[in-house]
């Protein structure tokens, strides 16, 4: 139960901390039926926008699918409810999946989806916490999200609410250094209701790969493990499109003693085949046959 | 569900109250009351305002007792956040918990505010419209020790490029008071200039800070000065110098720069033979600039600018950088004599 | 061994000479000529000059593709650097390699080079005089498929405010390709304004970029339009438009934004009845701000500023952004030609 | 021998990339007595002038002197020599220590200290390259030389220059994001001519020490070494006031193969011993008497 500033009290069950049970088959495969039904909206809404983000969108599905329907507490109907757990979407160019879960989580009007980019539209290019209360932070500039996550996993702990704060960032956003100053203050003060999830995909927007052919050289991240670690975070690595990894390893962080970071291992352009690992998709314009053929793949 | 009606709740992200524009008779302290420095009168102010308002968090780069705040970390360390040397990561954390309905003020020099987060300070606060107050100590010429890298003259233009942004330039210490506790209770994004050394007190000890009022320090029909911070107190003192010489000269103190009232602005200039403005910040882009666009929609009536030339800013003691930026009140004074006897 | 003279050697750090101050007759494309986009120019242009001078090095924030080098990376890889999504550490390399000779060209958009980095670009760019050329794509309304946090309309007015930057606002494909060329030649830190989106061409293929020179598009008795950045096409248009309805209305295109002669627009505007500033850009702080800074000091003629209001610009098709903020040609001729008639 | 862009050929022998001998005591004596000197001038210059930084100066002279007087390839008769090492004061606020050393290695004309901070000199707050040819890189924003340092060493590679850049850096200095932005690439690149020396004197401006009373947590850095080996450099952890243990350390760089720091365990106001740890001494104004006692102290 929280009071909280204007001395409302919450009457809604608090979040439990007690490690959550193992995940069912069924639940799984709603699961990744769900992220199959995202992944083709997200398509359909960059498509019909002409405009946005496509493999970076594909390669989050997953995760956002795992927070949205099985980790996070919310209440599509109580968009604003302060103990909610928030999101933050700090890779704000894959804003087309997050727009696709929220509306597929009864978030967002699934009529609003095509509206993405257009004129007066709550969708704008990347997400804005003022154009509907299911966007919890702003973000579209990178490293940004990430310092606003902690500051409102500070603000759960000092309301002494149990809300939890999951921030997806992308591998090539871990470049910016206002990472590491967040990384570095969770750190200090040991925020354990706040989870990083690195949508580990290989791939940024221009990168190392054409300057270098020395292994290795052209990745996005060098040594993020070690890197994490000595900046006093839990590590786990798992792959980010095994929908039974993800949600075992994200309802693990509920019972975290420190800030944890999960390394999701991904695809650029995860389930549509001529996009998969080919970064030309990371913001180009598909043709209408394009289009039909990735909905067709992903069986929509 | 869209729209930002919406999120007028908690998270405190509705849309402000316009500000009132209105013109003042002002009460001077006429050599009463304390001599003391912005950044002290910020200090003891919210201090005081944190005691009242646990909501009220300090969000601190490693500066906080260079602006001001020396006994605060120990009297409500529950109210005090020492993020580290990473100004772009205080600003994000402040936006977030202003999410939560806290008062975050970030306290930082002004030149880091403003350049070093300014990325953070657009979209997680002037975007977002949370209700982060930026405390920029250290601004203007007056911390001249430092040098170019530490005095910003370049602040007000940066911040007014940003829609959305109130911004705070008190006169002395008990205007830094009033400021401080409108800029809390004004919920939006809010920068607040602060400064460094001891000023005598210009404002009346009961002086009332209302955001977008300007008060009037004299009558006078030639010509209107408008000045706006610390620099307000020099330019008194000079159009007394003018008095004396003949030239009546009106005096305006802004505490606002932004946003400004046209309609004020043009009220005062109209029937007079010029605008003079004056401020510790260079004259490109800042409060100058802002009358200046007011001003040349009509072309009303010439507006002079006074502030620092468009050049870095080298280190020195203040009296020697007044001197050389000719913004003592004997410089101010002739700059406008030229201007009115030429 | 004090002063600046000494400095004036390999490093780079000399004093750069005064900008030309002209008013040339422009040639126009009038229908011959490319379209292109300014990106795209840039990169071209960037390329040849690159192959033909070994230190010019691009410094790049992980977009260079989207500022138009897209072949540039493999054609001249040891004239590429990437340094990953890091603004701040491209802008500090880029400062160390030009004291090397080098002649650095960082790349981003402009929205983050000038607030991600702006503390980079102020202290190691701006106050070391270090010939660092600064390219922010995706600039003004017509990259607005991006939204807020992507789509500059405040970096000429937080620019501008740096002493010693010189910005260039180049119109078209045309003039961008000049534009770098004399960016690069120019030995003085540069900040240089791209965009997105394919526009005719605009200047004849000959027209030739000078620093700091204004260029005549058109005579006019009643008024004076002065125009920068990729706006300029269409207020061309519109200026034909006002002549159509009878309006005669002169036109200079500035393709420096700053240093921007105080002459010259005294001259343009001195004996018309209004002066009209027109850019892809808010109207606080930047361009427009600059003329009425010149015009107010004699309100020598009113000043209509043209440009977007003081609000975040959402995201949405460019047409739709044109109409929304009345930027369309036949927006600004009904701006200008209400004024007139009023 | 370098071939310029200005294609002048520099006649001036190449450093040596061979490990240096040993340190002899006779020149380790020199050393501290040099250092001496400079802490003395910090004191003077700062005191003269009414204004400035003197704990952090001080707890630097030490690394400064090892650097100016043994390490570092340089003459001053041509402060401009292309192929000079340069050194970067990234903690800029520290510069009346490097303006003591500059001038006590006939770099700066000694008449110029005590016009620090004072209208027209070229000793400006924090230190300033178009003031005097003997500055690298103006500073003062901390974070930031670190990254021009970066430049400078790719520059001196790519110009076929034996040059070598030292960076010194705060201990607070390195929450700063742009530290780690710096420290990734040299990484990436492995710019083994870059070496950053941090001056660990444990405290900062103001920190976490009123904040925390749990051991650890006061700390400027947590856990440096694992978080520098994590970024892929080199990491010695040395005093900082050992002049020997400063000479060999920085000596041994000169073959480095990758970039590499030196965490150097310092003190602030070292060698005054009103003013060692005593943080209220990072920009405190002294009285005469205060003056005259730590100018008694080390022997001036
Ligand atoms: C501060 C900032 N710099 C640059 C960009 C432009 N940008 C958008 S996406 C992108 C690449 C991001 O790579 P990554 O984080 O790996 O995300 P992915 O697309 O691979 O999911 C870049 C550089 C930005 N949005 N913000
Ligand atoms: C970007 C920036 N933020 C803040 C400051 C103000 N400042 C000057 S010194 C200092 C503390 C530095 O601590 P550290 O790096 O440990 O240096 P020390 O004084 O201990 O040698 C701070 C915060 C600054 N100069 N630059
Ligand atoms: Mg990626
Ligand atoms: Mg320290």
């Amino acid at each position: 139960m929280t009071t909280h500033a204007s001395g409302v009290v919450d009457a809604a069950p608090p979040h439990g901390t007690e490690p959550m049970p193992r995940v069912t088959v069924a639940e799984l495969d709603r699961l990744i039926a769900t992220a199959r039904t995202c992944r083709a909206n997200v398509i359909r809404l960059v498509h019909h926008a002409g405009a946005g983000h496509v493999g970076g969108p594909l390669s989050a599905i997953d995760v956002l699918t795992a927070l949205y329907f099985d980790v996070m507490r919310l209440d599509p109907q109580r968009p604003l409810w302060p103990d909610r757990d928030r999101f933050i979407l700090s890779k704000g160019h894959s804003s087309p999946a997050l727009y696709a879960v929220l509306a597929a989580r009864g978030l967002l009007e699934d009529a609003t989806l095509l509206t993405f980019d257009e004129l007066g539209s709550p969708l704008q290019a990347h997400p804005d916490m003022r154009k509907s209360p299911a966007i919890d932070m702003s973000t579209g500039s990178l490293g940004q999200g990430f310092s606003a996550g902690l500051g409102i996993a500070l603000g759960a702990q000092r309301r002494g609410s149990p809300a939890r704060v999951y921030v997806l960032l992308g591998d090539g956003e871990c470049q910016e250094g206002q990472v590491w100053e967040t990384a570095m203050l969770a750190e200090r003060l040991r925020v354990a209701n706040l989870t990083a999830i690195i949508d580990w995909n290989g791939q940024q927007q221009v990168g190392w790969d054409a300057e270098s052919d020395e292994p290795g050289r052209q990745e996005t991240m060098l040594e993020p493990v070690a890197k994490w670690r000595a900046f006093g975070w839990q590590v786990h690595t798992i792959d980010g499109h095994d929908m039974a990894a993800l949600v075992s390893a994200l309802r693990a962080c509920r019972t975290a003693t420190a800030p944890t970071v999960i390394l999701a291992r991904t695809m650029k352009g995860k389930g549509v085949s001529f996009m998969e690992g080919d970064n030309a998709w990371h913001s180009r314009v598909m043709s209408d046959a394009e289009c039909a053929l990735a909905l067709a793949e992903l069986g929509a | 569900m869209t729209g930002q009606g919406a999120l007028a709740d908690a998270t405190g992200v509705g849309d402000p109250a316009p500000l009132t524009a209105v013109v003042r008779p002002a009460r001077l302290a006429n050599g009463e009351g304390r001599s003391i420095s912005l950044r002290d009168a910020f200090g003891e102010a919210l201090l005081q305002l944190a005691q009242a308002d646990p909501d009220i968090v300090v969000v601190d780069a490693d500066l906080s007792n260079a602006v001001g705040l020396t006994s605060f970390p120990a009297a409500l360390p529950d109210q005090y956040l020492q993020v580290g040397i990473a100004e772009q990561n205080a600003v994000g954390v402040a936006a977030g918990l202003a999410t939560w309905g806290y008062r975050p003020v970030v306290t930082s020099f002004a030149a880091f505010l403003t350049s070093r987060s300014l990325d953070q300070v657009r979209v997680v606060v002037a975007q977002t419209g949370l209700p982060v107050v930026l405390v920029g100590g250290h601004a203007g010429l007056l911390a001249g020790r430092l040098g170019k890298t530490h005095v910003s003259m370049e602040d007000l233009a940066i911040m007014r490029a940003l829609p959305g942004m109130t911004i705070l330039a008190p006169a002395d210490g008990v205007e830094m008071r009033g400021a401080i506790a409108a800029a809390l209770a004004a919920n939006r994004p809010v920068y607040l200039r602060s400064g460094r050394d001891p000023v005598p007190a210009f404002f009346a000890a009961d002086h009332e800070v209302v955001l977008g009022a300007a008060d009037l320090l004299r009558e006078g029909d030639v010509a209107c000065l408008l000045s706006t911070g610390s620099i307000t107190p020099l330019a008194h003192a000079a159009v007394q110098l003018l008095a004396e010489a003949g030239h009546e000269v009106a005096h305006l103190h802004f505490g606002t720069v932004k946003p400004l009232s046209g309609a004020v602005v043009r009220d005062v200039a109209r029937g007079r033979r010029l605008v003079i403005t004056c401020e510790d910040h260079s004259r490109v882009g800042g409060f100058g600039s802002a009358v200046a666009e007011i001003l040349s929609e009509e072309a009303l009536v010439p507006v002079l600018r006074i502030g620092t030339d468009d050049v870095w800013v080298d280190s020195a003691r203040n009296d020697a950088l007044l001197a050389l930026h000719r913004l003592t009140p004997a410089d101010i004074a002739e700059r406008i004599a030229e201007r009115l006897t030429r």
